[in-house]
């Protein structure tokens, strides 16, 4: 049957094991593309035409936009595979991104407040894209409240892997009626070089950046994964082992 | 002592359900019934998320302007913002009762569709809470210097934008059964979920005052109400279910 | 190939440094915490494990218990 | 029924770091009364709702007529009884209004149904007072009475004689008797023996 080698594949101390060996994997890399990155992005690229070199705020910025984004839909997506399979290393997955991904929204919306400064003059317009950052930080926040609000972990596992999928249905929504609302109160919104045709010196560090970050995410999802899976077992006998060493 | 001699059993156990039980939309009928009337016999917890409104509305004047002109500017916004204060006040009651005195249990034991009886008990929390507040909402409007053909805008705007607040209140209601002061929690979960509606209720509200077609925003907010009737149950359910556990 | 003159000029940003900086900062303040925090939660998890397993032991010696059933 | 047995197998339960359940075996048939007895925190409650699936066991199975319980759940929960600790009423509601809203989803009831059942358990008198003006006792009557108004064949009874006087927990014993005649079943987590016949009483004991 498929399913033997996929539940040995989600099986606590293989999970355990492999996150083990796959973090310096992910750790490494992350680290050389991200100061690859920075070379290119702080050093290398040249000024913008309109907004000189304030913009290099954007390498940092916009991947950690990229993962406050991509991290909540992982930790739903893991949550909704953990209340629906009773996939205990699913919840370990939801439970370990959390913080991650309320960290790097909270870097985005200082970074977004430090750029918008020299941009808007002010460090806090009611900018849509802002916004709605804000509005998923008060998520994070309110998903690990609900954790943390439950003793037995298995129970705020279940509960909070509910709010991350209402989240999930939610967030788009919350997007669009603020970019919806935003553009009835012609706000300003000179955020993002939206233009098409960034030159290659400016798009090449941020496309290794965001692949930097990611990875950067992977690495320190599986340090945080191994100490979920441990805080989830009780009683089996490669814990013994494990924690041997 | 009364009369207990052992006297035959009428009638067979049931052995299935079958043609003995009730149809579902009996059994929600009978579940809102329900709701009523003990909603009938403690009236004070209905008074209360009522007054409470009025007295937010009351604040904005003294805080800002008595001016109408003025007030009438802002008079979305805030009717918006008390509807929501309010309907997160009267959430506290939607299931706490019923799963401190064990009855809920007996509900998600009964064999029925437990998400079909939780749907009649928030529709039966919209038609005590939602409605009133909808009805109350152009008295507010009219305090607050919106003119006399703007109230009906008033009123089905915050008509259709209570039924998607109960909705996803019911969710953290559901979220937060088992915790045990869960009010800045239920804030927490739920005002960030709830608010596309207050953008698209303001909306509909300020174009209503500006004598402007507001059947857009409208529409907007009958879409959010009619994903929210599919989608919240599953959720209220699911939540539910974890908590009694 | 580099865009800045010097590396006073590197570090001025074009006048922008009173806001390049602190964002750079910021995030790797992040990055770095993160690291520290997933640190942090691995040794708290394998000593909750250690303790754990302490206590099982011990009980264990004391008896195991029967098996109830019917 | 012959085939009405509910079985548990091997069946283990943590409460966060506490393993409560630890392979617990059982067999209830129709006409048999399972009597769990144990010290406090043995995990009598614990298992009861492990049985009527509230609580869901990491390892092991429930299995109702051979088949597993949770294959169907509804159809399995329309064929059970659970008294929890604490009876399942409405304070503002009275006796009555309890019992319809109550059973009233599981099965159309009749005028007469309610009073038979009302009036089997002594409650004619006071079914019509809000239950909070009721005593312990008297609550506790009250839900017997709802149990035996829902006609199903599993009882699931957590210390079911409660805040009874002497007569009341006869009473108790009489009604599980009479079930167990119907070919009906029953697990009671109890304190003090029941008074129920001994022919189709059987004992687990739970340990801490």
């Amino acid at each position: 049957m498929a399913w033997t080698w996929f539940h040995r594949l989600a099986s606590p101390p293989h999970i355990y094991r492999t996150a083990g060996r796959l973090t310096p994997w992910l750790a490494w890399p992350a680290a050389l593309l991200i100061v690859a990155g920075l070379i290119g992005g702080l050093y290398l690229a040249p000024p913008d035409y309109q907004q000189g070199d304030g913009y290099r705020i954007m390498y940092v910025h916009a991947p950690s936009a990229w993962l406050s984004l991509m991290v909540y839909t992982i930790m739903a997506v893991a949550g909704g595979i953990g209340l629906i399979w009773r996939m205990k290393v699913a919840h370990a997955v939801a439970a370990a991104s959390a913080p991650i991904g309320a960290s790097f929204t909270l870097a985005t919306l200082v970074t977004g407040s430090l750029w918008g400064k020299p941009m808007w003059g002010t460090y806090w317009a009611w900018d849509p894209r802002l916004t709605s950052e804000l509005i998923l930080f008060f998520m994070y926040l309110g998903y690990m409240g609900l954790r943390a609000a439950f003793e037995d972990v298995q129970r705020a596992d279940r509960i909070s892997a509910v709010l991350a999928v209402v989240g999930l249905v939610d967030v788009p929504i919350v997007h669009y009626s603020v970019v919806w609302w935003n553009s009835l109160h012609q706000g300003p919104s000179v955020m993002y070089l939206g233009k098409p045709t960034m030159p290659p010196s400016m798009l090449v560090p941020l496309l290794i950046m965001f692949l930097g970050f990611t990875l950067f995410f992977g690495a320190v999802l599986m340090m945080r994964l191994r100490g979920e899976v441990l805080l989830r077992e009780r009683t089996a006998t490669w814990v013994r082992e494990a924690i041997r060493t | 002592m009364n009369e207990i001699a052992a006297q035959a059993p009428t009638e067979p156990l049931l052995m299935s359900q079958s043609r003995h039980a009730p149809s579902s939309l009996a059994v929600a009928r009978l579940m809102l019934l329900r709701d009523l009337k003990l909603a009938s016999r403690k009236a004070s917890q209905l008074v209360q998320p009522l007054a409470f409104f009025a007295i937010v509305i009351t604040l904005f004047p003294l805080a800002v302007t008595p001016e109408l002109p003025k007030l009438r500017h802002i008079a979305p916004g805030v009717v918006w913002a008390a509807a929501l204060l309010s309907s997160l006040l009267a959430l506290e009651f939607l299931f706490r009762d019923d799963a401190q005195d064990g009855t809920l249990e007996q509900y998600a034991l009964s064999g029925r569709s437990l998400t079909g009886l939780l749907v009649a008990k928030t529709a039966a929390h919209w038609l005590l809470t939602g409605l009133p507040l909808a009805l109350m909402a152009p008295l507010a409007g009219a305090a607050l210097g919106i003119p006399n053909a703007a109230l009906p805008g008033v009123l089905a705007s915050v008509t259709v934008g209570t039924v998607t607040l109960s909705l996803i209140g019911a969710v953290g209601a559901a979220l937060t059964l088992g915790v045990r002061r869960a009010g800045a929690l239920l804030s927490l979960l739920t005002l960030p979920l709830e608010i596309p509606v207050l953008i698209f209720g303001a909306r509909a509200m300020k174009l209503a005052i500006a004598a402007q077609p507001y059947g857009a925003p409208l529409t907007l907010l009958a879409g959010l109400a009619v994903l929210g009737v599919t989608l919240a149950p599953l959720a209220v359910s699911a939540a539910v279910r974890i908590n009694l556990e | 190939m580099s865009s800045f003159h010097s590396f006073y000029g590197f570090l001025d940003m074009g006048g922008y440094a009173p806001f390049v900086w602190p964002a750079y900062a910021v995030t790797f303040t992040v990055m770095g915490l993160n690291i520290y925090w997933a640190k942090r939660l691995l040794r708290r998890a394998r000593q909750a494990a250690r303790r754990r397993i302490a206590v099982q032991e011990e009980t264990h010696l004391a008896g195991p218990t029967e098996e109830p059933s019917v | 029924m012959s085939d009405s047995t509910l079985k548990g197998e091997n069946v283990h339960l943590w409460r966060g770091e506490r393993h409560v359940l630890r392979g617990v075996h059982f067999s209830v048939s129709a006409g048999q009364c399972l009597q769990l007895t144990g010290p406090n925190g043995a995990g009598k409650t614990t298992l009861l709702r492990t049985v009527c699936c509230l609580s869901y066991p990491e390892e092991g199975r429930i299995s109702w007529r051979g088949a597993d319980v949770r294959a169907d759940l509804p159809a399995f929960h329309a064929q059970l009884a659970y008294l929890g600790h604490e009876p399942p009423l409405k304070m503002e509601l009275t006796a009555r209004e309890n019992l319809q809203y109550w059973v009233g989803v599981r099965r159309r009831l009749s005028q007469a149904a309610v009073d038979a059942s009302l009036d089997r358990v002594g409650a004619t008198r006071w079914a019509d007072r809000p239950v909070r003006t009721l005593s312990a006792g008297q609550k506790r009557r009250a839900a017997l009475a709802g149990l035996t108004l829902m006609r199903v064949p599993l009882w699931l009874l957590d210390e079911p004689t409660t805040n009874l006087d002497t007569e009341g927990q006869r009473l108790v014993g009489r009604l599980i008797d009479e079930h167990l005649a119907e070919g009906g079943l029953a697990i009671a987590a109890v304190h003090h023996e029941l008074t129920v016949s001994a022919q189709g009483l059987r004992r687990l004991e739970l340990q801490l």
